[in-house]
């Protein structure tokens, strides 16, 4: 059956930094990093350094009872902030709720990260303020928004790029592939950032794909990168080619970014259950902010300086989170009524009144019981 | 408004497309006064964009957008393929980039498949940013049945709409309402469910640039004394015949057509429940759980000092809409409204 | 039942497994009891099969489903990719080909990306084809908040489903209706939703293998005189704690567990209204549209003469289900149902 | 960009009839129809004739108002008539509006098929006796039931398979996609059986699928066919093939049918709003039945005794058709209350009871007004 297509995962797997932190050449992505200097490495060595540090401290509030849930994303840094790390001010970014470095990188405060996972709030942060729209909690969502988005931008002309970011478990659901089809249709300047950690909770991607994940969005027209996802270099470049291809009117890219989830899926979630321990060992040698130090010792910029200066930034920040955390208001009670809608509405407005008048009538205390 | 001006009379005849725009009091059909609408839109507002199936060179199957893609070309007239959580969920992305995205869904029965994205995404973006995003996105969808359609194509959905926080639902049943509310819902801020009764597209009707209804406002059809019957859409036409007949025998009724389904305009039924002290509510969507049942409730609790019977619901059975021999069955129609009148003044069991 | 079995008291220690099978009265959180009746229902019936997102190896996130993979085997326990439309359109499948599946929708929230698939293929089946395909699929949705979780994840949106003909819906509350109706769900030929109280899991009680509630049967949990509180899920336990405060106020209430919320089991809840003269029905899901407005339209339609006062609904806000931080505003209370009460008998405004 | 994957349509297009009816060679499809003899060639040229004629009459009775609506097959005959022949009893069959003619193959009487388009019941037969669900209008929800009802025949360990029609436009909805998710994860026997007749009412085939349609499967790991769908003896060739694949443990396949719907989408329709007439020509050439007609002459099969035949069966059947349709009984009032549980159910029960109340209130009439 020779001319029947058959689907493969392609072997292509785009690298440009070994496991050991060799730096190895590669046609398609060595153009995108030529200007990347020993400071920018360096920055991106700070970076990864602080998210990991944000991702302890929060999963250690968790466990002291301060947050209701952190999604660790723990092994995953150098898809994230690599990324990340390519996009301008002006392009947007949709994610789901793991993409903590992401937000990190477009300049959401430590505090504000946390806001949605202590539950003060559902939004941590004004969307508009960071290019950043709140992260979507129902898997896949978020890649239609950001593909509505994308063709906007289009429509208005811009340069502007959507970022879609989403997990190997999202690929199975329909609102993506639904993505892929209007993003194509539409040559909508949005990049699709999948982070293939291995597994959706329990779940193995080989259950959500058997053929695998990049060689899907080819069949929809959308051109796809397969990349190590664990090195912060092939990430920047692979991003920057996605992110030229859009502004320059070349319509979606689909980036495959293969990395693994070292943590549980959440702090709830228990991986003793499903996860053989071997794989993890395994996967612990391909560290992501391991291999970049590597690289970095052999420029000879892996100096006690960068490390005092990135324990220093993860010390302060850790501090930050902790006291933004633990800081963080309660919000008042009648907001539980507020902004349902942006116009006044005689439904909610009356509740609002009989709530306030309910609350009043266990004055003077004024709050709940 | 006299209870004669309510008799049905032949449509006069209406042909070719709305004027550019609309300036004076003309006769549209509901159909084309929305496309009338939908152009004023449009031109008021370059972020205004139209999103569906068919929508384009079709003008829909209905051909409520007809000739909009060739005035306003591919960008702003945006023919999508065959998915519907698509087309909402794209909406979303338009909104975050400040467009005012209207939806078209294609039938009633379609809506489903982008259930999530309107009930988990549209309705909650605002409350989810305490404010900061907007989601002003119409989504327009014909509704009801009569029209002797397959299946999934006579369905009045409205009520899992009503009963999602955060969306606005309106239905209309005129010409007037449907070129003013149209607008109104695409000027809000708030995102707008637009039903729109399809058995009554190609009746005409007088339409005047001035008279817009705000959004949240129910409008007495038919003064009346003796008993309150609350419809909307399609229905509103089958109660004031209903209130003709009731008057030949001497019963007056109050028919209100609701026009905002969420929220209800409770001054306005209120107002009247408190006069005539007997309430029936009239809709085809299913008995349990439908609008019916809520403003029933709503009004027990508002006004029980001044009910003297049981308020009645005249709806569609509880079943799937049932196949198009069987739909007049289904269907609230002129008896069994005269009989939910009967009922509440309890001339009947 | 006395009152004073109603004071919650700490729940005896439980550990393991169910025993296998339960042949006699055991001691079982409600999670351990859905699991035992699953796991009887997969012995009865070879062609029971569980689908869902991480009900494999992990038993669920709520581990509802513990053990069942390694002892029925990857045919009858299927851990699916994340989709939840192809979990229910798949289903549909095994249906038509004489399996009964059971669906496990992770989160109430993760319930709208297959509510296509429920609402016009799971419900409509039997009525489209005049009888000849059944649709005995159980979907299983833990479902309310109170756990302090992140969004979509403490939703009640049962409201959808009882205005959605074709489809059955029952709520537990207890390990013993958990275990029961469970396997009436499963064994029925219609398609039932199971709503399970997510906050009440560990919650643990006596199952007896032999006690098993009809599908459509309210429980009186409380016998009272002065005023009917319908609750369902978790929210019995609450109006259980709220008729024990309002006895050592001298207030009677009589608490009626729905259990059945489609159909509502009006025989019972009439009777109690004829007794009480009042009606507070109450639930976490948003007031507009919610049960409760359907369940007093129809008491007031029933019960009109013998109503003392307009029934009383106490209720989540009409809005998106709020953070964590702020849901005890949202859910219904022993205070709000206190004073629900207190309104109905006309002691409060 | 060489390593980036792109979709391309594939090149390959699998025909075994040239549009002149000519014979051509394929290594692919050849094995699948050795044992094809003259007759069976007539007996498909029989069916095509006759469903052709089912279509004209239907449509005729539509205009006459007979009929609610009618959605005509024309010019997808061979693509409908070659893949259903292929089939055995025990497969099933899960289809949208428009396979009148697999209808037809599968048994259902003429009739029957008229049942939901006249309005007297929204199935028009019982699937169990034809291994043939009620079609879906939902677009590609049908897909999903295929795939599930295939689990169901690899848990039973039975050789059955199922078949799933769905149209161009339907690729697009997110079911489609997560149905071929769910057929490669569990190795379902099910067909994934496209026409691509071009148009999804007024949308051409290049809005939902830009890269083309049967590139799109093997992404997600299920190998793909793109055959000429005016071609019967290529589409019987390939759908056997791929039956075989799925009763022998090889899982799912997917069809791209390349074929032409030369009517309007329904009668209800207009295409002359959105379709270039040019087009439509081009297609006629294409025609299938002319094309089977041209290799039975070349055989010396296509004798006055088979045109005869033909006709007189398609007479017949349209004779049936009409009386049949014109014949169907109105359904019983109370049957709208009917049937909606498979159980008693209290609140229905009680509607019906109010309802017969109702009704008897007119009597001695007894009907509805
Ligand atoms: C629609 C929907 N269904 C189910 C869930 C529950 N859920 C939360 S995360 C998750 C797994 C997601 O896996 P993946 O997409 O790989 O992302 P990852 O968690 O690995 O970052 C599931 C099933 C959800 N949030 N939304
Ligand atoms: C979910 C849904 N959305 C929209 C429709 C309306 N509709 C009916 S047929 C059709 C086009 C289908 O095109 P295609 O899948 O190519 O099948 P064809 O009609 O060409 O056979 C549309 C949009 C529908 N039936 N279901
Ligand atoms: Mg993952
Ligand atoms: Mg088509």
């Amino acid at each position: 059956m020779h001319t029947v297509l058959t689907g493969e995962t392609p072997a292509i797997f785009l690298q440009l930094l070994s496991p050991d932190g060799v730096r190895m050449p590669s046609a398609e992505l060595d153009p995108w990093v030529v200007d990347v200097t020993g400071d920018d490495l360096a920055a991106l060595y700070r970076d990864m350094v602080v998210v990991r540090r944000i991702d302890a401290e929060a999963t250690a509030l968790q466990r002291q009872g301060e947050l209701g849930l952190w999604p660790p994303l723990l092994g995953q840094e150098a898809a994230q902030i690599g990324s990340a790390r390519a996009l301008r001010a002006d392009d947007f970014v949709f994610s789901s709720y793991r993409e903590n470095a992401v937000a990190w990188c477009r300049g959401v405060s430590p505090t504000d990260i946390l806001r949605v996972w202590r539950g003060t709030a559902q939004s941590g942060w004004d969307p508009f303020d960071h290019g950043m729209a709140t992260p979507s909690i129902i898997i896949g969502a978020q890649t239609l928004h950001a593909t509505g988005w994308a063709m906007g931008a289009r429509f208005d002309g811009a340069d502007s790029v959507a970022v879609a970011y989403f997990g190997d478990g999202a690929t199975s659901e329909g609102d993506v592939s639904e993505a892929l089809v209007f993003a194509a249709s539409f040559q909508a300047p949005v990049v699709f950032f999948c982070q293939n950690n291995h597994w959706a909770i329990s779940e193995p991607v080989g259950l959500q794909a058997p053929a695998g994940i990049a060689g899907r969005a080819p069949g929809f027209g959308i051109p796809s990168l397969r990349i190590d996802g664990n090195d912060v270099l092939a990430v920047l470049a692979a991003t920057r080619l996605a992110l030229h291809r859009a502004r320059t009117g070349g319509g979606p890219t689909f980036i495959e970014a293969v990395t693994y989830r070292m943590g549980p899926h959440t702090t709830a979630d228990d991986p003793t259950r499903y996860r053989p321990a071997a794989e993890l060992e395994e996967w612990a040698k391909r560290d992501p902010i391991l291999r970049l130090r590597r690289l970095l010792d052999s420029l000879g910029r892996f100096t006690p300086e960068l490390v005092a200066e990135s324990q220093a930034l993860a010390d302060a920040t850790a501090a930050e989170l902790r006291a933004g955390c633990i800081g963080l208001p309660d919000p008042e009670p009648l907001t539980v009524l507020a902004n349902v809608y942006a116009t006044p509405h005689a439904g909610v407005d009356r509740q609002r009144a009989e709530y306030a008048a309910y609350l009043a009538s266990f004055e003077p205390t004024g709050g709940k019981p | 408004m006299t209870i004669e001006s309510l008799r049905s009379s032949p449509a006069p005849a209406v042909n070719g497309a709305p004027p550019v725009p609309l300036t004076e009091t003309t006769t549209l059909t509901l159909a084309k006064a929305i496309n009338a609408g939908l152009r004023r839109a449009m031109l008021d507002d370059p972020k205004v964009v139209l999103l569906g199936e068919d929508i384009g060179a079709l003008g829909g199957v209905f051909r409520v957008t007809s000739d909009l893609l060739a005035e306003f070309g591919p960008n702003r007239v945006i023919d999508t393929p065959l998915a519907e959580s698509a087309i909402i969920g794209t909406a979303v992305g338009l909104a975050y980039r400040g467009y005012r995205p209207v939806c078209e869904i294609q039938f009633d029965g379609f809506i489903f498949p982008g259930f999530d994205q309107i009930v988990s995404q549209v309705a909650r973006f605002h409350y989810r940013t305490q404010g900061a995003v907007r989601m002003p996105i119409t989504i327009r969808v014909p509704f009801g049945g009569g029209i002797g359609a397959a299946e999934h194509h006579s369905e009045s959905p409205e009520a899992y709409f009503t009963h999602t926080s955060g969306l606005r639902v309106v239905a209309v049943s005129n010409p007037q309402d449907a070129y003013g509310l149209i607008r109104q819902a695409i000027a809000s801020d708030d995102p707008v469910l637009y039903f729109e009764p399809k058995r009554r597209y190609h009746v005409a009707g007088p339409v005047s640039p001035q008279l817009d209804a705000p959004l949240e406002s129910a409008r007495v059809v038919a003064a009346g004394t003796d008993v309150t019957l609350l419809a909307y859409g399609a229905l509103v036409t089958t109660a004031s015949d209903a209130a003709l007949a009731a008057a030949d025998e001497g019963v007056s009724i109050e028919v209100i057509d609701l026009r905002s389904l969420s929220p209800v305009d409770y001054a306005v039924v209120e107002a009247s429940v408190r006069k005539t002290g007997r309430l029936v509510v009239t809709h085809e969507a299913a008995r349990s759980g439908g609008l019916g049942g809520e403003i029933i409730a709503e009004i027990t609790e508002r006004c029980f000092d001044y009910l003297e019977a049981a308020p009645v619901r005249v709806t569609g059975f509880d079943i799937p809409y049932p196949p198009a021999k069987l739909e007049s069955h289904h269907l609230p129609d002129l008896d069994r409204m005269l009989d939910g009148v009967d009922r509440v003044l309890g001339r009947r069991r």
